[in-house]
Protein backbone atom coordinates (compact mmCIF):
# COMPACT_ATOMS: atom_id res chain seq x y z
CA UNK A 1 0.00 0.00 0.00
CA UNK A 2 1.45 3.65 -0.84
CA UNK A 3 2.69 5.46 2.19
CA UNK A 4 4.27 8.34 0.62
CA UNK A 5 3.85 11.63 1.92
CA UNK A 6 0.98 13.79 1.82
CA UNK A 7 0.95 17.49 0.87
CA UNK A 8 -1.92 19.62 2.27
CA UNK A 9 -2.84 22.74 2.39
CA UNK A 10 -4.03 24.62 6.21
CA UNK A 11 -5.75 27.71 5.95
CA UNK A 12 -6.73 29.69 8.86
CA UNK A 13 -9.71 32.11 9.43
CA UNK A 14 -11.16 35.21 11.38
CA UNK A 15 -9.78 34.82 15.05
CA UNK A 16 -7.31 31.76 14.28
CA UNK A 17 -5.24 33.95 11.78
CA UNK A 18 -4.92 35.94 14.01
CA UNK A 19 -4.00 34.07 16.53
CA UNK A 20 -1.68 32.56 14.33
CA UNK A 21 -0.26 35.12 12.74
CA UNK A 22 -0.68 33.71 9.35
CA UNK A 23 -3.42 32.87 7.15
CA UNK A 24 -2.28 29.72 5.37
CA UNK A 25 0.96 27.31 5.40
CA UNK A 26 1.66 23.72 3.43
CA UNK A 27 2.27 20.60 5.29
CA UNK A 28 3.45 17.58 4.33
CA UNK A 29 2.55 14.29 6.70
CA UNK A 30 3.04 11.23 6.34
CA UNK A 31 0.59 8.83 4.08
CA UNK A 32 -2.57 7.66 5.49
CA UNK A 33 -2.99 10.67 7.89
CA UNK A 34 -6.23 11.97 9.42
CA UNK A 35 -7.71 15.44 10.13
CA UNK A 36 -6.46 14.53 13.78
CA UNK A 37 -2.71 14.30 12.45
CA UNK A 38 -2.91 17.65 10.83
CA UNK A 39 -4.44 19.59 13.77
CA UNK A 40 -1.60 18.22 15.77
CA UNK A 41 1.26 19.18 13.49
CA UNK A 42 -0.02 23.01 13.88
CA UNK A 43 -0.51 22.86 17.34
CA UNK A 44 2.62 21.90 17.83
CA UNK A 45 4.68 23.17 14.74
CA UNK A 46 3.30 26.54 14.43
CA UNK A 47 4.67 29.66 16.05
CA UNK A 48 1.72 29.86 18.59
CA UNK A 49 0.02 26.75 17.19
CA UNK A 50 -0.80 25.85 21.07
CA UNK A 51 -3.32 28.65 20.75
CA UNK A 52 -5.72 26.83 18.54
CA UNK A 53 -8.15 24.63 20.59
CA UNK A 54 -7.35 20.67 20.01
CA UNK A 55 -10.27 19.69 18.51
CA UNK A 56 -11.12 22.77 16.46
CA UNK A 57 -13.82 22.68 13.31
CA UNK A 58 -12.10 21.74 10.34
CA UNK A 59 -13.26 21.67 7.11
CA UNK A 60 -11.43 19.55 4.40
CA UNK A 61 -12.12 20.40 0.62
CA UNK A 62 -14.57 22.99 1.43
CA UNK A 63 -16.67 20.71 3.57
CA UNK A 64 -16.96 20.50 7.33
CA UNK A 65 -15.19 17.14 8.38
CA UNK A 66 -14.83 14.59 11.07
CA UNK A 67 -11.45 14.26 13.19
CA UNK A 68 -11.33 10.92 11.64
CA UNK A 69 -11.40 11.41 8.09
CA UNK A 70 -8.52 10.51 5.92
CA UNK A 71 -6.30 13.23 4.60
CA UNK A 72 -5.10 12.89 0.49
CA UNK A 73 -2.81 14.26 -1.26
CA UNK A 74 -3.23 17.66 -2.26
CA UNK A 75 -6.39 18.33 0.41
CA UNK A 76 -7.15 22.02 1.78
CA UNK A 77 -7.57 22.00 5.35
CA UNK A 78 -9.37 25.09 6.83
CA UNK A 79 -9.34 25.23 10.53
CA UNK A 80 -13.09 27.43 11.41
CA UNK A 81 -13.45 29.27 14.04
CA UNK A 82 -16.75 28.36 16.17
CA UNK A 83 -19.41 30.17 13.71
CA UNK A 84 -21.26 32.85 13.39
CA UNK A 85 -23.35 32.74 10.24
CA UNK A 86 -26.43 34.33 9.36
CA UNK B 1 -31.49 29.86 -8.19
CA UNK B 2 -28.67 30.17 -11.16
CA UNK B 3 -28.84 33.90 -11.10
CA UNK B 4 -28.65 35.12 -8.01
CA UNK B 5 -25.04 34.78 -6.13
CA UNK B 6 -24.83 32.49 -2.75
CA UNK B 7 -22.57 35.28 -1.50
CA UNK B 8 -22.52 39.06 -2.11
CA UNK B 9 -20.28 41.82 -0.75
CA UNK B 10 -23.56 44.37 -2.05
CA UNK B 11 -26.77 45.20 0.02
CA UNK B 12 -29.47 42.33 -0.05
CA UNK B 13 -32.16 43.15 -2.28
CA UNK B 14 -35.21 40.59 -1.09
CA UNK B 15 -37.12 41.95 -3.95
CA UNK B 16 -34.46 39.57 -6.54
CA UNK B 17 -34.77 36.69 -4.01
CA UNK B 18 -38.70 36.86 -4.26
CA UNK B 19 -38.40 37.24 -7.94
CA UNK B 20 -35.68 34.30 -8.32
CA UNK B 21 -38.40 31.94 -6.39
CA UNK B 22 -41.78 32.80 -7.81
CA UNK B 23 -43.44 30.27 -10.17
CA UNK B 24 -47.10 30.14 -11.12
CA UNK B 25 -47.66 26.56 -9.27
CA UNK B 26 -46.54 28.01 -5.75
CA UNK B 27 -49.37 29.66 -3.78
CA UNK B 28 -47.14 30.68 -0.69
CA UNK B 29 -43.68 32.15 -0.22
CA UNK B 30 -42.02 32.40 3.00
CA UNK B 31 -38.66 34.70 2.93
CA UNK B 32 -36.50 35.24 6.04
CA UNK B 33 -34.06 37.94 6.83
CA UNK B 34 -31.11 37.94 9.49
CA UNK B 35 -30.49 41.30 10.41
CA UNK B 36 -27.27 42.78 12.30
CA UNK B 37 -28.52 43.80 15.51
CA UNK B 38 -27.95 46.20 18.27
CA UNK B 39 -28.47 44.09 21.66
CA UNK B 40 -29.33 45.71 24.49
CA UNK B 41 -25.64 44.89 25.99
CA UNK B 42 -23.60 45.44 22.65
CA UNK B 43 -21.78 48.81 23.39
CA UNK B 44 -21.03 50.96 20.92
CA UNK B 45 -20.61 48.81 17.80
CA UNK B 46 -20.16 51.13 15.11
CA UNK B 47 -20.13 48.61 12.18
CA UNK B 48 -19.39 45.03 11.60
CA UNK B 49 -17.43 43.03 9.32
CA UNK B 50 -18.55 40.18 8.24
CA UNK B 51 -15.20 37.79 6.86
CA UNK B 52 -16.34 33.94 5.58
CA UNK B 53 -14.31 31.15 3.97
CA UNK B 54 -16.23 32.43 0.63
CA UNK B 55 -15.41 29.42 -1.24
CA UNK B 56 -16.69 26.87 1.37
CA UNK B 57 -19.28 29.36 2.21
CA UNK B 58 -21.05 29.05 -1.15
CA UNK B 59 -20.75 25.79 -2.16
CA UNK B 60 -22.24 25.12 2.03
CA UNK B 61 -24.91 27.41 1.35
CA UNK B 62 -25.52 25.92 -2.01
CA UNK B 63 -25.41 22.34 -0.61
CA UNK B 64 -28.12 23.67 1.91
CA UNK B 65 -30.43 24.77 -0.53
CA UNK B 66 -29.75 21.63 -2.42
CA UNK B 67 -30.67 19.64 0.54
CA UNK B 68 -34.19 21.80 0.98
CA UNK B 69 -35.17 20.99 -2.41
CA UNK B 70 -34.27 17.36 -1.91
CA UNK B 71 -36.72 17.66 1.61
CA UNK B 72 -39.60 19.27 -0.39
CA UNK B 73 -39.59 18.46 -3.79
CA UNK B 74 -41.94 20.83 -4.72
CA UNK B 75 -39.95 23.95 -2.97
CA UNK B 76 -37.56 26.40 -5.02
CA UNK B 77 -35.43 28.48 -2.84
CA UNK B 78 -32.74 31.10 -3.36
CA UNK B 79 -30.60 31.86 -1.06
CA UNK B 80 -27.84 34.60 -0.06
CA UNK B 81 -25.20 35.65 2.40
CA UNK B 82 -23.55 39.26 2.17
CA UNK B 83 -20.08 39.51 3.80
CA UNK B 84 -17.62 42.55 3.95
CA UNK B 85 -18.68 45.40 6.13
CA UNK B 86 -22.27 45.48 6.73
CA UNK B 87 -24.19 48.61 8.68
CA UNK B 88 -26.44 47.81 11.41
CA UNK B 89 -29.59 47.18 10.73
CA UNK B 90 -29.29 45.99 7.08
CA UNK B 91 -29.63 41.85 6.37
CA UNK B 92 -26.77 39.67 6.33
CA UNK B 93 -28.59 36.85 5.13
CA UNK B 94 -31.64 35.84 3.16
CA UNK B 95 -33.32 32.52 2.67
CA UNK B 96 -36.44 32.31 0.06
CA UNK B 97 -38.50 29.42 -0.68
CA UNK B 98 -41.42 29.32 -2.99
CA UNK B 99 -44.25 25.99 -2.54
CA UNK B 100 -47.24 25.06 -3.65
CA UNK B 101 -48.69 25.87 0.19
CA UNK B 102 -47.99 27.71 2.54
CA UNK B 103 -47.07 24.35 5.72
CA UNK B 104 -44.03 23.52 2.99
CA UNK B 105 -42.55 27.19 2.30
CA UNK B 106 -42.81 27.97 5.89
CA UNK B 107 -41.16 24.31 7.30
CA UNK B 108 -38.31 24.82 4.19
CA UNK B 109 -37.36 28.09 4.77
CA UNK B 110 -37.03 27.50 8.71
CA UNK B 111 -34.85 24.21 7.76
CA UNK B 112 -32.41 26.02 5.72
CA UNK B 113 -32.04 29.75 8.12
CA UNK B 114 -31.57 27.14 10.60
CA UNK B 115 -29.02 24.90 8.82
CA UNK B 116 -26.71 27.85 7.83
CA UNK B 117 -27.15 29.39 11.33
CA UNK B 118 -25.19 26.12 12.04
CA UNK B 119 -23.09 25.47 8.97
CA UNK B 120 -21.71 28.47 7.27
CA UNK B 121 -18.11 29.85 7.66
CA UNK B 122 -18.94 33.06 8.46
CA UNK B 123 -17.19 35.42 11.43
CA UNK B 124 -18.29 38.76 12.39
CA UNK B 125 -16.53 41.31 13.63
CA UNK B 126 -17.74 44.00 15.77
CA UNK B 127 -15.74 47.22 15.69
CA UNK B 128 -16.63 49.46 18.38
CA UNK B 129 -15.94 53.37 19.03
CA UNK B 130 -13.04 53.63 20.77
CA UNK B 131 -11.34 51.70 18.04
CA UNK B 132 -11.54 48.22 19.32
CA UNK B 133 -12.79 44.91 17.95
CA UNK B 134 -14.40 41.88 18.96
CA UNK B 135 -15.03 38.41 17.58
CA UNK B 136 -18.74 37.59 18.20
CA UNK B 137 -20.36 33.66 17.48
CA UNK B 138 -23.60 32.63 17.32
CA UNK B 139 -23.61 31.47 20.93
CA UNK B 140 -23.32 35.08 21.97
CA UNK B 141 -19.33 34.43 23.28
CA UNK B 142 -17.24 37.36 22.59
CA UNK B 143 -13.06 37.70 21.99
CA UNK B 144 -11.04 40.10 21.42
CA UNK B 145 -9.90 40.44 17.91
CA UNK B 146 -6.78 42.72 17.01
CA UNK B 147 -7.15 45.96 15.57
CA UNK B 148 -5.57 45.04 12.50
CA UNK B 149 -6.92 47.49 9.96
CA UNK B 150 -7.80 50.82 9.96
CA UNK B 151 -11.30 51.56 11.51
CA UNK B 152 -12.80 53.64 8.84
CA UNK B 153 -15.79 52.32 6.89
CA UNK C 1 -48.03 49.66 11.36
CA UNK C 2 -50.08 52.46 11.23
CA UNK C 3 -48.98 53.87 7.92
CA UNK C 4 -49.55 50.58 5.55
CA UNK C 5 -52.59 50.12 5.08
CA UNK C 6 -54.26 46.69 5.81
CA UNK C 7 -56.24 47.10 2.75
CA UNK C 8 -54.85 47.91 -0.63
CA UNK C 9 -56.70 47.86 -4.34
CA UNK C 10 -52.87 48.18 -5.44
CA UNK C 11 -50.02 45.92 -6.13
CA UNK C 12 -48.42 44.35 -2.52
CA UNK C 13 -45.02 46.03 -2.22
CA UNK C 14 -43.04 43.20 -0.06
CA UNK C 15 -40.02 46.46 0.69
CA UNK C 16 -42.81 48.12 1.76
CA UNK C 17 -43.90 45.32 4.66
CA UNK C 18 -40.50 44.87 5.31
CA UNK C 19 -39.42 48.38 5.86
CA UNK C 20 -42.50 48.69 7.91
CA UNK C 21 -41.81 46.50 11.07
CA UNK C 22 -37.20 46.88 10.69
CA UNK C 23 -36.01 47.77 14.16
CA UNK C 24 -32.68 47.72 16.01
CA UNK C 25 -33.94 44.94 18.33
CA UNK C 26 -34.86 42.58 15.49
CA UNK C 27 -32.55 40.52 14.12
CA UNK C 28 -35.01 38.20 12.23
CA UNK C 29 -37.62 39.02 9.97
CA UNK C 30 -39.65 36.19 8.79
CA UNK C 31 -42.22 37.94 5.28
CA UNK C 32 -45.25 35.74 3.89
CA UNK C 33 -46.40 36.29 0.97
CA UNK C 34 -49.50 34.55 -0.56
CA UNK C 35 -49.93 34.20 -4.13
CA UNK C 36 -52.76 33.80 -6.81
CA UNK C 37 -52.17 29.99 -7.92
CA UNK C 38 -52.59 27.97 -11.04
CA UNK C 39 -53.17 24.52 -9.79
CA UNK C 40 -52.55 21.53 -12.38
CA UNK C 41 -56.56 20.99 -12.57
CA UNK C 42 -57.81 25.18 -12.51
CA UNK C 43 -58.63 25.49 -16.43
CA UNK C 44 -58.65 28.52 -18.20
CA UNK C 45 -58.16 30.66 -15.51
CA UNK C 46 -57.76 34.36 -17.18
CA UNK C 47 -57.69 36.88 -13.59
CA UNK C 48 -59.35 36.17 -9.71
CA UNK C 49 -61.34 38.72 -8.18
CA UNK C 50 -60.83 39.62 -4.98
CA UNK C 51 -64.15 40.40 -3.16
CA UNK C 52 -64.35 41.43 0.61
CA UNK C 53 -66.77 42.67 3.49
CA UNK C 54 -64.00 45.69 3.30
CA UNK C 55 -64.30 47.54 6.61
CA UNK C 56 -64.55 44.30 8.17
CA UNK C 57 -61.31 42.58 6.41
CA UNK C 58 -59.32 45.48 7.46
CA UNK C 59 -60.88 45.65 11.43
CA UNK C 60 -59.94 41.74 11.54
CA UNK C 61 -56.50 41.67 10.04
CA UNK C 62 -55.64 44.68 12.61
CA UNK C 63 -57.17 42.53 15.22
CA UNK C 64 -55.27 39.43 14.38
CA UNK C 65 -52.36 41.90 14.39
CA UNK C 66 -52.55 43.35 17.35
CA UNK C 67 -53.73 39.12 19.00
CA UNK C 68 -50.27 37.95 17.77
CA UNK C 69 -48.20 41.03 19.24
CA UNK C 70 -50.22 40.08 22.47
CA UNK C 71 -48.77 36.67 22.15
CA UNK C 72 -45.61 37.59 20.61
CA UNK C 73 -44.79 40.54 22.64
CA UNK C 74 -41.44 41.65 20.97
CA UNK C 75 -42.62 40.77 17.64
CA UNK C 76 -43.45 44.25 15.49
CA UNK C 77 -46.24 43.27 12.40
CA UNK C 78 -47.09 44.48 9.01
CA UNK C 79 -50.22 42.79 7.90
CA UNK C 80 -51.95 43.60 3.65
CA UNK C 81 -54.39 42.03 1.63
CA UNK C 82 -54.95 43.19 -2.36
CA UNK C 83 -58.61 43.26 -3.31
CA UNK C 84 -59.83 43.72 -6.82
CA UNK C 85 -58.90 41.97 -9.31
CA UNK C 86 -55.45 40.39 -9.32
CA UNK C 87 -53.48 38.76 -12.14
CA UNK C 88 -52.12 34.90 -11.58
CA UNK C 89 -48.96 35.43 -9.82
CA UNK C 90 -48.89 38.11 -7.84
CA UNK C 91 -49.62 38.07 -4.46
CA UNK C 92 -53.06 38.91 -2.95
CA UNK C 93 -52.25 38.52 1.62
CA UNK C 94 -48.34 39.47 2.91
CA UNK C 95 -47.67 39.43 6.53
CA UNK C 96 -44.19 40.47 7.78
CA UNK C 97 -42.83 39.89 11.22
CA UNK C 98 -39.79 41.37 13.08
CA UNK C 99 -38.47 39.77 16.25
CA UNK C 100 -35.55 39.55 18.29
CA UNK C 101 -34.71 36.07 16.91
CA UNK C 102 -35.82 33.94 14.36
CA UNK C 103 -37.63 31.57 16.31
CA UNK C 104 -40.19 33.85 17.04
CA UNK C 105 -40.40 35.67 13.47
CA UNK C 106 -41.52 32.50 12.36
CA UNK C 107 -43.85 31.85 15.03
CA UNK C 108 -45.33 34.53 14.67
CA UNK C 109 -45.68 35.02 11.28
CA UNK C 110 -46.94 31.86 10.45
CA UNK C 111 -49.65 32.35 13.57
CA UNK C 112 -51.14 35.83 11.88
CA UNK C 113 -51.13 33.80 8.23
CA UNK C 114 -53.16 30.97 9.48
CA UNK C 115 -55.58 33.02 11.45
CA UNK C 116 -55.72 35.70 8.43
CA UNK C 117 -56.69 32.51 5.93
CA UNK C 118 -59.15 31.19 8.62
CA UNK C 119 -60.99 34.55 9.38
CA UNK C 120 -60.37 37.07 7.12
CA UNK C 121 -64.39 37.80 4.82
CA UNK C 122 -62.79 37.48 1.02
CA UNK C 123 -64.13 35.54 -1.16
CA UNK C 124 -62.30 34.53 -4.73
CA UNK C 125 -63.94 34.58 -7.85
CA UNK C 126 -61.76 32.91 -10.59
CA UNK C 127 -63.06 34.30 -14.28
CA UNK C 128 -62.14 31.81 -16.96
CA UNK C 129 -61.37 32.11 -20.52
CA UNK C 130 -65.31 31.29 -22.12
CA UNK C 131 -66.72 33.84 -20.09
CA UNK C 132 -67.89 32.02 -16.68
CA UNK C 133 -66.81 32.32 -13.26
CA UNK C 134 -66.66 30.78 -9.96
CA UNK C 135 -66.53 31.24 -5.97
CA UNK C 136 -63.20 29.09 -5.26
CA UNK C 137 -63.32 28.70 -1.56
CA UNK C 138 -60.28 27.81 0.74
CA UNK C 139 -61.70 24.31 0.83
CA UNK C 140 -60.74 23.85 -2.74
CA UNK C 141 -64.83 23.88 -3.20
CA UNK C 142 -66.19 25.78 -6.33
CA UNK C 143 -69.79 27.08 -7.38
CA UNK C 144 -70.59 28.66 -10.49
CA UNK C 145 -71.30 32.64 -10.19
CA UNK C 146 -73.15 34.43 -12.32
CA UNK C 147 -71.61 36.49 -14.79
CA UNK C 148 -72.64 39.95 -13.55
CA UNK C 149 -69.97 42.05 -14.80
CA UNK C 150 -68.01 42.34 -18.08
CA UNK C 151 -65.39 39.84 -18.47
CA UNK C 152 -62.73 42.86 -19.20
CA UNK C 153 -59.94 43.37 -16.54
CA UNK D 1 -87.49 44.91 30.97
CA UNK D 2 -87.22 46.79 27.33
CA UNK D 3 -88.56 44.45 24.18
CA UNK D 4 -88.97 46.96 21.86
CA UNK D 5 -88.39 46.22 18.24
CA UNK D 6 -84.59 46.04 17.14
CA UNK D 7 -83.50 47.74 13.56
CA UNK D 8 -81.15 45.64 12.26
CA UNK D 9 -78.98 45.91 8.85
CA UNK D 10 -78.53 42.51 7.22
CA UNK D 11 -75.54 42.57 4.14
CA UNK D 12 -74.79 39.80 1.95
CA UNK D 13 -71.64 39.18 0.21
CA UNK D 14 -69.84 37.78 -2.60
CA UNK D 15 -72.24 34.21 -3.47
CA UNK D 16 -74.92 34.89 -0.87
CA UNK D 17 -75.43 38.57 -2.94
CA UNK D 18 -75.80 36.70 -6.30
CA UNK D 19 -78.24 34.11 -4.44
CA UNK D 20 -80.41 36.61 -3.19
CA UNK D 21 -79.84 39.30 -6.09
CA UNK D 22 -79.47 41.78 -2.95
CA UNK D 23 -76.23 42.93 -0.84
CA UNK D 24 -78.75 44.50 1.87
CA UNK D 25 -81.71 44.72 3.76
CA UNK D 26 -83.25 46.48 6.81
CA UNK D 27 -84.81 43.62 9.33
CA UNK D 28 -87.45 44.76 12.00
CA UNK D 29 -87.04 41.90 15.00
CA UNK D 30 -88.44 41.36 18.64
CA UNK D 31 -86.30 42.68 21.28
CA UNK D 32 -84.10 39.66 22.81
CA UNK D 33 -83.38 38.18 19.25
CA UNK D 34 -80.30 36.88 18.81
CA UNK D 35 -78.26 35.85 15.14
CA UNK D 36 -80.48 32.82 14.93
CA UNK D 37 -83.92 34.61 14.31
CA UNK D 38 -82.35 37.03 11.91
CA UNK D 39 -81.25 34.16 9.88
CA UNK D 40 -84.53 32.03 10.26
CA UNK D 41 -86.42 35.83 9.22
CA UNK D 42 -83.71 36.19 6.09
CA UNK D 43 -84.35 32.27 5.05
CA UNK D 44 -88.34 32.60 5.69
CA UNK D 45 -88.66 36.27 3.92
CA UNK D 46 -86.65 36.91 1.50
CA UNK D 47 -87.05 35.85 -2.06
CA UNK D 48 -84.89 33.19 -2.46
CA UNK D 49 -84.12 33.24 1.25
CA UNK D 50 -84.09 29.53 1.52
CA UNK D 51 -80.51 29.27 -0.82
CA UNK D 52 -79.12 30.73 2.41
CA UNK D 53 -77.85 28.03 4.64
CA UNK D 54 -79.44 27.30 7.76
CA UNK D 55 -76.01 28.02 9.83
CA UNK D 56 -74.05 30.42 8.07
CA UNK D 57 -71.18 31.99 8.93
CA UNK D 58 -72.42 35.69 10.50
CA UNK D 59 -70.42 38.50 11.38
CA UNK D 60 -72.07 41.15 13.98
CA UNK D 61 -70.74 44.60 13.79
CA UNK D 62 -67.36 43.61 11.92
CA UNK D 63 -66.63 40.54 13.95
CA UNK D 64 -67.63 36.69 13.61
CA UNK D 65 -70.56 35.78 15.84
CA UNK D 66 -72.03 32.64 17.07
CA UNK D 67 -75.34 32.19 16.50
CA UNK D 68 -77.02 32.64 19.78
CA UNK D 69 -75.14 35.97 19.88
CA UNK D 70 -77.65 38.77 21.42
CA UNK D 71 -78.44 41.31 18.67
CA UNK D 72 -79.16 45.28 19.75
CA UNK D 73 -80.66 47.94 18.01
CA UNK D 74 -78.69 48.94 14.91
CA UNK D 75 -76.48 46.11 14.58
CA UNK D 76 -74.70 45.63 11.50
CA UNK D 77 -75.07 41.66 10.52
CA UNK D 78 -73.04 40.29 7.27
CA UNK D 79 -74.06 36.72 5.88
CA UNK D 80 -70.44 35.43 4.65
CA UNK D 81 -70.13 32.38 2.22
CA UNK D 82 -66.97 29.96 2.85
CA UNK D 83 -64.19 32.20 3.24
CA UNK D 84 -60.98 32.20 0.70
CA UNK D 85 -59.01 34.54 2.35
CA UNK D 86 -55.10 35.13 1.74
Amino acid sequence: MPTESLHVRCRFFARYAELLGTEEVALTLPGRSIVRDAVRRVRQELPHGERIPERPLVAVNREHALADRPLANGDELAFLPPLAGG
Amino acid sequence: MADLPAVTRDPIDAGRLLAAVAAPACGGTALFLGTVRAGPDDGPVIRIQYEAYVEMLEAEFLRIAAETTARWVDARVAVQHRVGGIPLGEPSIAVAVAAPHRAEAFAACRFAVDEAKRRLPVWKREVLADGTAQWRDNAGGRTPSRPSEPSGA
